[in-house]
């Protein structure tokens, strides 16, 4: 319980400077930020005092209606502390740092994010579709993409039988 | 002196290739059996669960969680189901929760024992996989009479357990935990202890622990290079907490630990299935669930302890009877990132090797 | 028993007899192709055997009963893969060398035919026989190194090449323990000949008097014929099918009937360096024991095949560099120690 | 010693190459399936209601049934689709059918040679087994 | 001698023609059907990413070509004296012996310079 | 379009083959052909799975002489596409196929492989592989066991040893 209590303090210290705004959803603390914050934000979260959160379990998106949400999942190897941030950013310039510097392993998912949403990733070393192939229109996971029917998906692959 | 340097060879492996384990494709440039750099290219079993998920109720979509990581499809159950039951605040009756672990660790050893069969075939180990294999076989059978399906189980529900377990499953199950240690003695014979196995793995692909931090790796990976990090301890979901269990850490780093460190989480999860077949209680396997699931505005990420890693599900509700988002964490899809870090520099083989030892399953990783 | 021993050689008599000069050029002739032909029939039937005998080991060693179904026991399976292979599409890939792709199944097909005509099978029963038996298999048995380049370079494809150089870089280092461990027989026989170093083991076979270099020979002898756990050549979890990637139907065919006729031909010339040839306790006929012996020298391969992992290319390398070679020289001063003591020291034979 | 290990999987091979197999001998000897085994679906159309439940709670819309009023202005099935080619074979249908008129059955062996038969008309099916039994 | 020579060669003819004549019978059964896709080299599926396979190898696998051939002219020198060994005697026991040891001292120093670690 | 014209092209062309050279050495062939499939590895996702289960001790898939997976397609002459093939996956899948020498089958193990199986909503598919070469048998399950693949294996063999007898049974009703 000490742990969490200080993991809110430190949060909440930390709202103010990059002016957010916590939550707490079941359980789990959320700092929803602006998404031009969201470096700092991630860099003082991993150097909190006694609960750094510095394991990145997931990124994500989430389509909001008028916005994305970004969603980093943070906890420690080192303690129980779990922290949900959220960087949100518009839907029409969908633009966010690239938190590559600070977790290698956010480079698959921050592609992930990119080939499902469009959001475009500042400072990623390789930003290009990583499930689908690059032809590809649309960014599948936004609310208003429309899964074309199966007859047209079909289409497009058929191979000329090779002569 | 100068080292000329030799033209370097670029090469698709897979995704048509023995050892991708599915369709993984990963463009290699050699320099004579050198790997220099490595390009993994993924998305070739892309399904799209995750939009997939959007257009189906909470309880429809566990079967679609089953293949997802269908080498231990409970497990995925469990994750699901727990997040769900999370978000809408439902208690499941005891008798389940044990069902639940009984069947989430016999999925593990089912899942590892693939891995060690895998692993085996990948340096042409043919023997070692059939004892994989025909060992496997009796997990499935326990799986089949159980929830009717080998591989694709569906066995859990939200809100508990989907059919209580036959009268045979009990002794069937006894009789697979009292056979398990000369099993594993058996691969350690033919696999584990063989100098030709050993020389190929040992001190091959070193991954570090800063390095594994910093990759998000999490998993038998991670604890292979001397973490010892495992949510069924450190964040305990279900009963978990109730039971004793040791966490296997190696400290190797390598190939070899990280082949070897499945085969003592097997040993570990015989433990606990033997602890819950001691406790579990009788009781009903199912609480009150409406017929139509609406979990209030709310989101929730839920992770357990895959076989192969964290597995999160991220759900976001926005009050109807679907997910608005349903998000899918998985372990694999973050642990082959390492790939193109710590190949560089070994052969072909090491990397097929390494690459084996990431255990990594498309359906997870390409969702 | 003795008659049965010399039953082949009396029916070569008797051939010969038809000929109006028993030794006239003609009978020699017939002989030698009469003996080829058994030696073709032998490669033939060799093969479809062990492609199934692989295959029931491999099952049996899983707790399978592997092919069972056509024929009794499923001895008619190879037949049929056999006969599938007739049947198949002859592809060549448009980038490929063709002349070089199309002819290098073919060496390897031709080799063991070449390599098994000197090897004595019984007593008398030598399709060929060379006074430089030994070279001659040596010399013959190395250019299979040559067809597997060829196969691989021909094919222009990637896995092919380089499966193609592992071919070179492995067997051109298995050679040389190979051949030095074979010296060690000839300094004690001080022969080429086959036959003569089969007769030589009447009393004691060698693999007694030379068990390193019969360790040494069975290990690179399972490297020169690229079988697990040395068959980087054509390792499927790696580079597909190695040299083999592109080849369709018979034409692979041949390079499988090619593999299987050099493993009998290397179990062969085992048998008859270090276990005795056709010499053996007189219940049985020569060549029995023969085939017997072979037959033993065969599942050891196929068992350690079944069993092992594949190795790495550079513990491959160590192997026979830094293990085999000095030990294979080890052998030989040993030998020659042990020759010059009996010989010049103790004064018996000489 | 270096070896020991080779020579321990040596024996371990060796052992199992001559114990007993552990095989199921299929086309002769038929496997012997518990009642839950989810190989195929059957159904009893003299149980079905034809309430639709089971149309809806499948996750991907394998089954379309329909039906007419009958006599008591009680629904009476007239066809009875299942999609196979879509199935997740979960069996969350015969879950849900309240009156277990559509139940999971063992039947493995449905391979066919034409896209068309993987439409299962179950009325149909149902007939032809029972005729076939019976 | 040179008659089993004689038979040597016709067990070449018949090595050649053999196979020869084996690969004529798919040429009758088989179907043949070539067309472009079909022709391409295979690559797990894909597109071959280099144009052709001959490239400028690594010399590293011809390394061990040179140290084989090393070894292999030194095996012409020792079949014959294996071969007269007992005959000649002591002188030449012991001058085998110091041509071995010249062999195992040039080893040496190819093992010593990494010639034989694979790169 | 063309897959559905390439499939019945072959099979008239079997049937030309059945009826004008109606020679022993085809029935010879085919009952080699049938007896000695040699599959290529084609797993693609949970089907393969089944499909090493029916290569492993229990099942025993070289007891008919079939396990013989080749690696590349040159050797191979039966593609189980085993699983979810997508739309990334689909050219491939043709290369491959189109890489295999003649004579040479497919089987569909499984719903997705059939038709598109529990994902065909989605963007990435498209729905069954016999869209994209033509598929001889079709295996519903998600995934078959490993008794229904070998079943349909079985069916396979029978189709290549009885051409016209099968296709009088699929279209004579």
């Amino acid at each position: 319980m000490e742990n969490k209590e200080i993991l809110r303090k430190h949060v909440d210290e930390l709202a103010v400077k990059v002016n957010g705004e916590v939550q707490e959803i079941l359980g789990a603390l959320v700092l929803t930020v602006k998404g031009s914050y969201i470096t700092e934000t991630l860099n003082a979260a991993k150097n909190f005092a006694d609960v750094p959160c510095d394991f990145l379990h997931d990124l994500t998106a989430v389509d909001v209606g008028e916005q994305f949400a970004v969603v980093y999942q943070l906890s420690s190897l080192n303690g129980p502390q779990t922290l949900r941030v959220k960087g949100m950013i518009d839907r029409d310039t969908p633009v966010i740092e690239s938190v590559t510097r600070i977790w290698r392993g956010a480079n698959f998912l921050e592609r992930e994010a990119y080939d499902m949403f469009g959001i475009q990733f500042k400072g990623h070393p390789n930003l290009k579709r990583i499930y689908l192939w690059e032809e590809f229109e649309g960014y599948p996971l936004r609310k208003d993409y429309v899964t074309e029917s199966v007859e047209k998906r079909a289409v497009i692959l058929t191979m000329k039988p090779g002569e | 002196m100068t080292l000329e340097r030799t033209e370097e060879l670029a090469l698709n492996l897979g995704p048509q290739h023995p050892s991708m384990h599915g369709v993984f494709r990963m463009v290699a440039h050699f320099d004579g059996e050198i790997i220099t750099k490595i390009d993994p290219k993924i998305g070739y079993l892309h399904r799209g669960l995750e939009k997939l998920a959007e257009s189906r109720t909470y309880a429809q979509f566990i079967p679609y969680t089953d293949r997802l990581d269908y080498l231990a499809a409970p497990h995925n159950n469990m994750a699901y189901v727990q997040a769900v039951e999370k978000l809408a605040n439902i208690q499941i009756p005891e008798r389940a929760e044990y069902l639940r672990v009984i069947f989430a660790e016999l999925a593990r050893i089912a899942s590892h024992l693939v891995f060690i069969g895998s692993l085996a075939l990948d340096m042409a180990g043919w023997t070692a996989w059939g004892y994989c294999f025909r060992d496997r076989e009796r997990i499935l059978d326990l799986f089949e009479m159980t929830a009717g399906s080998r591989l694709t189980v569906n066995a859990m529900r939200i809100g508990g357990f989907s059919q209580e377990v036959p009268d045979e499953f009990w002794p069937a199950l006894k009789s697979f935990l009292d056979d398990l240690p000369e099993m594993l003695e058996e691969y350690q014979g033919i696999f584990y202890g063989n100098e030709i196995a050993m020389g190929r793995m040992k001190s091959v692909g070193i991954l570090t622990k800063e390095d594994a931090a910093n990759f998000s790796t999490t998993g038998p990976v991670l604890r292979a290079s001397g973490v010892k990090h495992d949510l069924r301890k450190d964040a305990p979901y279900g009963i978990y907490d109730r039971f004793e269990f040791d966490v296997p850490v190696l400290y190797g780093c390598d190939s070899y630990d990280r082949g070897l460190i499945r085969l003592l989480e097997i040993k570990e999860s015989a433990k606990i299935i033997r602890q819950a077949m001691r406790d579990i209680p009788e009781g009903p396997i199912m609480a009150k669930v409406p017929k139509v699931l609406k979990p209030p505005v709310g989101e929730v990420y839920h992770a357990v302890e895959n076989p192969k890693g964290e597995l999160g599900f991220y759900l976001v509700s926005d009050g109807s009877t679907k997910p608005a988002r349903l998000r899918i964490r998985s372990a694999t899809f973050i642990n082959i990132q390492l790939l193109p870090a710590i190949s560089p520099g070994w052969k072909i083989q090491d990397v097929i090797a390494i690459f084996a030892t990431l255990d990594a399953v498309l359906g997870e990783v390409d969702k | 028993m003795d008659a049965l021993n010399k039953l082949p050689l009396n029916i070569a008599a008797a051939i010969r007899g038809l000929f109006g000069d028993p030794h006239s050029i003609w009978a020699d002739l017939t002989m030698t192709v009469i003996g080829i032909v058994l030696v073709i029939v032998l490669i033939v039937l060799a093969a479809l055997i062990l492609i199934l005998l692989e295959r029931k080991i491999g099952g049996w060693a899983s707790q399978r009963p592997g092919p069972n179904r056509l024929g009794p026991r499923g001895w008619f399976q190879t037949i049929a893969d056999a006969l599938k292979l007739l049947g198949k599409e002859d592809v060549t890939p448009a980038e490929a060398d063709r002349f070089i792709f199309k002819i290098a199944p073919m060496i390897v097909f031709a080799l063991p035919m070449m390599t098994l005509a000197v090897i004595p099978f019984g007593m008398g029963m030598v399709p060929i026989d060379l006074d430089l038996g030994i070279m001659y298999y040596l010399a013959i048995s190395a250019i299979s190194t040559l067809a597997l380049l060829m196969a691989g370079w021909g094919s222009n494809s990637n896995y092919s090449m380089l499966g193609g150089m592992r071919a070179v870089a492995q067997m051109i280092s298995y050679e040389i323990p190979l051949i030095f461990s074979l010296l060690g027989v000839v300094m004690i026989t001080q022969t080429f000949s086959l036959s003569k170093i089969v007769e030589a083991q009447s009393t004691i076979p060698f693999v007694v008097i030379q068990p390193i270099a019969f360790v040494i020979y069975f290990i690179a002898g399972i490297a020169e014929v690229n079988r697990a756990p040395f068959d980087l050549v054509e390792a499927d979890q790696e580079i597909v099918a190695g040299p083999f990637t592109e080849y369709t139907g018979l034409r692979w065919g041949l390079f499988f009937l090619g593999e299987y006729g050099n493993m009998t031909a290397v179990a062969a010339l085992i048998t008859t360096m270090f276990l005795g040839g056709w010499q053996g306790p007189g219940f049985l006929p020569g060549i029995v024991w023969f085939f017997l012996k072979v037959g033993i020298i065969i599942f050891l391969m196929m068992w350690i095949r079944w069993t092992f992992p594949r190795m790495r290319i550079d513990h491959l390398m160590g192997l026979a560099w830094k293990v085999l070679l000095p030990l294979s020289l080890l052998n030989i001063l040993l030998t020659g120690l042990g020759i010059y003591i009996y010989q010049y020291v103790l004064r018996i034979g000489g | 010693m270096f070896g020991k290990g080779l020579f321990k999987g040596l024996h371990i091979s060796l052992k199992r190459m001559l114990g007993p197999n552990v095989t199921e001998y299929y086309p002769e000897q038929k496997p012997n399936l518990p009642p839950r085994v989810r190989s195929s679906m059957g159904l009893d159309p003299d149980k079905c209601i034809s309430c639709g439940i089971c149309a809806n709670t499948c996750p991907n819309k394998v089954i379309t049934l329909t039906s007419e009023k009958g006599d008591n202005n009680k629904k009476v099935l007239k066809t009875y689709q299942m999609d196979v080619g879509r199935c997740l074979f979960c069996g969350l249908c015969t879950e849900a059918c309240p009156t277990s008129a559509l139940t999971v059955t063992q039947q493995y062996e449905n391979a066919v040679y034409d896209a068309d038969e993987l439409q299962w008309d179950m009325i149909k099916r149902h007939r032809h087994q029972t005729g076939k039994e019976g | 001698m040179s008659d089993n020579f004689a038979a040597v060669g016709v067990l070449l003819v018949f090595a050649i023609a053999l196979p020869v004549i084996m690969m004529l019978m798919p040429k009758l059964l088989a179907p043949n059907k070539p067309h472009a896709q079909k022709l391409i080299a295979y690559e797990c599926g894909n597109e071959p990413i280099a144009k052709t396979a001959w490239l400028g190898f690594k010399s590293n696998y011809f390394l061990y070509a040179i140290v084989f051939t090393a070894f292999d002219v030194e095996t012409v020198f020792l079949y014959p004296w294996a071969l007269t060994f007992r005959k000649l005697g002591t002188f030449a026991f012991i001058e085998m012996f110091i041509f071995i040891t010249i062999l195992l001292v040039g080893f040496w120093y190819a093992w010593k310079e990494g010639a034989l670690e694979w790169m | 379009m063309d897959v559905v014209k390439e499939k019945e092209l072959r099979e008239a062309e079997l049937m030309v083959e059945k009826n004008v050279v109606v020679t022993s050495i085809d029935k010879v062939l085919n009952w080699a052909r049938g007896h000695s499939f040699w599959p290529v590895t084609f797993g693609l996702a949970c089907c393969a799975i089944e499909m090493m289960a029916t290569g492993g001790p229990r099942y025993d898939i070289a007891r008919f002489g079939w396990e013989v997976f080749r690696a590349s397609p040159r050797q191979a002459d039966l593609m189980i596409v085993a699983g979810t093939c997508n739309r990334k996956m689909a050219p491939l899948l043709r290369r491959i196929y189109d890489q295999m020498p003649e004579p040479k089958w497919v089987i569909a193990m499984g719903s997705c492989s059939s038709a598109g199986g529990p994902f065909v909503d989605s963007y990435s598919m498209f729905g069954g592989v016999d869209k994209i070469v033509p598929v001889d048998v079709y295996i519903p399950g998600c995934p078959p066991r490993p008794e229904s693949l070998l079943f349909g294996i079985m069916q396979l063999q029978e189709k290549v040893a009885n051409p016209a007898k099968v296709r009088l049974l699929k279209h004579g009703k």
